[in-house]
């Protein structure tokens, strides 16, 4: 645990891109917020604000061919992916056109052609698909990284315990990436877990492990290429806890009974956007009109998500029990009736591409 | 008074009472995922206020433990949801344990959940299982449907001797409705007639019991009336109560949230069959959830969970039947 | 050929697919709790045939990651006792991916688990809950109740996109029957109909279709001559085949190792009545377990579940009905 | 960790005990396989042979106001606990004089008098239990301790993280005491688990923990003996793990296709009855005339059981159904119908004694 400041990124291109990647999430937020509040949002929204350094450094040193398993606070992994304000927003939106059709809302925002296998509604739910992925992965002979980000709240689920052992028993590419934010809902993590330095849960199976300072976006950048290179060359699990902090609610619901005011706004002196953008510009690697330029860029892509959002059309009722089972069986019985046919011989039915990588 | 409110003046009273405590997760500080135990943390403090962690398997099963200790658990569980890492504890323990060792011990735990759909949280956050736990021998099945009965059921349960869940409608803490000023436990064994009719015997339970009432009064402006019947009890189940009404008007309708197949409208109707086949004058009609996962979109959530029209139809065709 | 063989016959055939792997507790060095994959180690190494932790939420959990990463898990859930340790994984990602993602991904996995009661290992260790599962979309639910079923439904399973659970019947695993030299995949969406007759129909599944059989026989021997259809596969439920019939017999009884409340035999009882009112000429019939915690001593155990006598009986009630 | 002999118990009544425990043990264990050859007893049955050496020890420094939860594997347990072998034989024969009724068998022993809660068939599934006990110990004030014997297998599922954070989490009096006999069926540890010392895995909860000898019921017994008293005094969590070996199949249906014939060899040579019996020899605190008359008593003792147990009555069909609720609603129905009572003021049925204590 080292929280000195990372050296910054050499390169120009990582070094801004990484605090343009922070602005864009922050402004996808704050307009999922304000369409939450104007009701074309609904259900539940957990923002990131706050958090951004986390998945801005993490996203950039995530590989095409990695794997990526989130939580329900997704909205920014999915940005940085690589898809679209306006597939998000559409999705938040419930429209047809969103990146699952609008069916799973923000908590499950879904893109299997960037190998982003959605947020987990269900804490720790992912963790062990995460190691499955990875499984897959090295039978297959591929060498990337199954990632699965997930707050320090699901380390007291038993999932945690099991999918770190069975990461480590069986040698599989897993990059832990714990987003510890020091709260689960309203439960401080001294108050839910014995054992706060996660770093050492991991360690105790072997799992080479790290704590990073997750305001600090260079430091996590710097972090997570490094596991996530060690994850692709050895092969083997890699954990990196990410302290960080949350700024909002834990969602649209919450009143924040739990934690004192006084502790957000001293988190907040930390903000990792304006920290980095000091550095970078004490480093004399960024001027105001190019901050100036990025967060213009990233309104503008923001509003043109909401007005895609806004305009797109709602998925016709009719469609609803299409996608519960890949076959259809009813459809395919009609056939065989006519044609005399088997049924394991019957074309699939309506997948739409080739979903699972099963022919890569 | 709201459903809320009922429950938590329900948790106030029982907590005064040595022996009961409450546990789940943001229960405490939080106040309650649904803003039920607001304020109890204040008042009871923390050794009677539990926040737990993240941790579904052990605390349920820690309450069942602690029920054999000799305490009254009331063991939240945020949602029904998140039950399902808990099931082992409820099924292979609570459920089992008594009858296992012969009727040496009892499970007195009780296990409130919310439950349902309707607030676009999506396929992991909108199960209705209260129906699919009902399979389970050993266990009790509450699904309070009115503000009274959310109180009263809990107190009710914290005084029976086996392991009670009680599934609270997410869509209805804030119904509102007539609660006594002081809670009373309220009967337990048996279901309700909600409205009176003649015609047909409309038999639901929980968040789908103001729809039914809806129904009946659209159904009664064309003449029809219809008998409302509220199980309450999923478990033991009482068919005396739902068998006599269907055996007066001689045909059934059952609304029920859960997903069609194998939902409690099966059971139901079989009990039907079993025990009152011949004074059906129509088949058995079921209004259930669509069959698929419930999506975020509202206007796929309201087509999948079952809706007045089609509740007024169903009632509607048993009454064209002709036998 | 024994219902085992046919099974490991199939995993054989099966696990010749680069893609296809067998993980589970004891699957490898132990031979498999039932000795269904004994040898397989052997064989096939311990990358195909993979040991796990007693850890079953995560290895179920890591069986549908797999499936979403290319390659096709055979999971062993030694029993289904233990699968509801795995139940959130089964029915909040196995059967809900697919369609909250749009389509976009389907979740290929197969997962067996050994099912049932009858070998006296008492109530935490006899459940029957392949008809419970059948409550949840999405998941293909098959409970192979013949030695050609057994081994077919494991490569029909494989080739089927979708999640796949297998109820083998710990009672069957012993059969003798007839199998395929070269094990096949057999249709996975129709019930069958095992035995023709014009009288009553028994629909039943599974370890009660050789019961079933047998009560035939002995209905057959004073004159009624009962039709008996296998389900085979339990979601989605092929009605047809059994509507078929009762339309033709007029009288169904059905036969379900699952507790009757709530049993898969609800679920048919409500879908003859739905769509087959008019054509019975008496109450359906359910031969079910009795509602209790699954006792150990065999005379008790035997007593809980569905019998032959009763099967007769309950066929022979259907006969003396009068409509 | 320290393997070295205890030193043996100072008074001769412990001493000469412990022998005498572990000798009952092994001849109702024998006794039992032998009835299941005969077809007696059924269904499972999970024999201790091997390891009486830890039950012998820690059962005797277990209260009678301490509390039990055990595995399937829990013969020896409740024998020590005082169950007598008769109602323990009759119940492994499914009789209605069995501690259970006959109902649960040789994997469910009960007896809610002593404390002890049970033989538990579901991996890691008393854990919970012992932690709950533990929390009304605690609530009532009571100084006791919750006792959880359980396998290194149940090391491995999500459960026993849960649990072991729980009960350091609220402090609660829970005495883990893990059997590490090296195998979960055909599974050693070392294929299963990558944190293999498991007092390691205790010791990341804070939880105080040590790891004994299991072959040397002096070592078990003064382990076990302060763990016990510690849990008592300070009521936090204490874990003790008995490194220890099944000489048995797993069960009966075992081929044990999983181990070598000269492990189980090697092992046999640490046999902890004749080591103790020897060191006691040694010590010139045992002559052979005195294991003679142990062996006779136990021999004696196991055979009278198996004659009750043979001798007993099944229970009747009729009486499956009670006990599924202690409240028998359709009688109270009745009973309300005809006096117009309301349900929760009526008698609570048929329970059969005071059972949880609810009294106390
Ligand atoms: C198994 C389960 N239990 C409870 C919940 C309700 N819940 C949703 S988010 C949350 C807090 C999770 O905290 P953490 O893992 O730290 O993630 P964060 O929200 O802080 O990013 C809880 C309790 C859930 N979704 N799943
Ligand atoms: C949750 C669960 N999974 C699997 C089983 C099957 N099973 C019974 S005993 C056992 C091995 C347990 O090993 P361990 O905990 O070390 O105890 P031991 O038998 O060695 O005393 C297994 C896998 C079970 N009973 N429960
Ligand atoms: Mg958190
Ligand atoms: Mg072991």
């Amino acid at each position: 645990m080292n929280d000195s400041a990372a050296t910054l990124p050499a390169d120009d291109a990582t070094a801004l891109g990484l605090l343009e990647d922070m602005l864009r999430i922050r402004r996808l937020e704050e307009k999922a917020a304000e369409f939450y509040s104007a009701g074309k949002i609904r259900g539940f929204l957990h923002l990131y604000i706050g958090e951004e350094a986390v998945a801005a450094g993490a996203m950039r040193q995530l590989q095409a061919e990695d794997s990526i398993f989130t939580t329900y606070r997704e909205h920014g992994h999915a940005l940085l992916r690589g898809m679209s304000a306006a597939t998000i927003m559409t999705e938040m939106f419930g429209k047809v056109r969103g990146c699952s059709r609008g069916r799973g809302g923000s908590m499950h925002l879904f893109d299997a052609s960037l190998r982003f296998y959605g947020g987990s509604a269900i804490v720790a739910g992912a963790l062990p698909l995460a190691v499955g992925m990875a499984l897959a992965d090295q039978m297959r002979g591929r060498k990337q990284a199954s990632a699965c980000f997930f707050g320090e709240g699901a380390m007291a689920e038993g999932a945690s315990h099991e999918s770190l052992n069975l990461a480590a028993l069986w040698n599989l590419p897993v990059l832990f990436l714990c987003e510890n934010n020091l709260y689960a809902m309203g439960t401080a993590l001294s108050r839910s877990q014995v054992q706060t330095a996660m770093a050492e849960r991991a360690r105790l199976y072997g799992i080479s492990s790290e704590s990073v300072d997750g305001m600090d976006v260079a430091a996590v950048h710097d972090a997570v290429g490094r596991a996530a290179e060690a994850v692709r060359s050895t092969g083997r699990p890699h954990f990196v806890e990410l302290r960080t902090y949350r700024f909002r609610a834990h969602s649209m619901f919450d009143a924040e009974l739990y934690r004192e005011k006084a502790e957000i706004e001293e988190w907040k002196q930390r903000d990792p956007i304006p920290a980095y953008q000091a550095r970078l510009e004490a480093a004399g690697r960024l001027t105001p009109d190019v901050v100036e330029a990025m967060q213009q860029r990233a309104d503008k892509e923001m509003e043109a998500a909401v007005r895609e959002a806004d305009a797109a059309p709602w998925e016709p009722v009719e469609d609803l029990t299409r996608f519960i089972y890949t076959r259809n069986a009813a459809h395919e019985r009609h056939e065989r009736e006519h044609a005399g046919e088997h049924a394991h011989d019957v074309p699939r039915g309506d997948t739409p591409g080739a979903a699972n990588g099963l022919a890569r | 008074m709201t459903y809320r409110e009922a429950i938590r003046r329900a948790l106030r009273t029982a907590l005064h009472d040595d022996r009961v405590f409450l546990m789940g997760e943001d229960v405490g500080m939080y106040g309650g995922s649904y803003a039920v135990s607001k304020g109890l943390l204040d008042e009871f403090g923390p050794a009677k206020i539990r926040d737990t962690p993240l941790s579904e398997l052990t605390f349920v099963g820690a309450g069942i433990g602690a029920a054999l200790g000799g305490v009254r658990p009331i063991v939240e569980i945020m949602t029904v949801n998140f039950s399902l890492l808990a099931l082992d504890q409820i099924v292979n323990n609570a459920a089992t344990l008594r009858h296992m060792c012969g009727g040496q011990l009892s499970v007195p735990v009780v296990i409130r959940l919310a439950t349902g759909a309707g607030k676009q949280v999506a396929a992991q956050h909108s199960h209705s299982f209260e129906g699919w736990y009902a399979h389970i021998p050993g266990l009790r099945i509450l699904a309070p449907a009115t503000v009274e009965d959310a109180g009263g059921m809990l107190l009710a349960a914290l005084d029976d001797p086996d392991p009670v869940l009680i599934f609270e409608h997410v869509m209805l803490y804030n119904a509102e409705g007539d609660g006594p000023e002081t809670p009373q436990p309220v009967d337990i064994d048996h279901a309700e007639v909600r409205r009176a009719g003649r015609d047909v015997t409309i038999i639901t339970y929980g968040g789908t019991l103001g729809k039914a009432m809806t129904a009946a009064a659209e159904l009664s402006a064309d003449g029809i009336e219809a008998e409302v019947i509220d199980l309450r009890t999923l478990r033991p189940l009482d068919d005396e109560t739902f068998l006599a009404s269907v055996r007066r008007t001689h045909r059934a309708v059952i609304v029920d949230e859960g997903w069609k197949s194998g939902s409690i409208s099966a059971e139901i109707t079989a009990r039907i069959v079993e025990q009152a086949f011949y004074e059906l004058d129509a088949p058995v009609e079921r209004v259930c959830s669509l069959e698929t996962p419930i999506p975020y979109p509202r206007h796929l959530e309201q087509a999948v969970l079952p809706q007045v029209p089609a509740i007024v139809d169903a009632a509607r065709r048993t009454m064209q039947a002709d036998v």
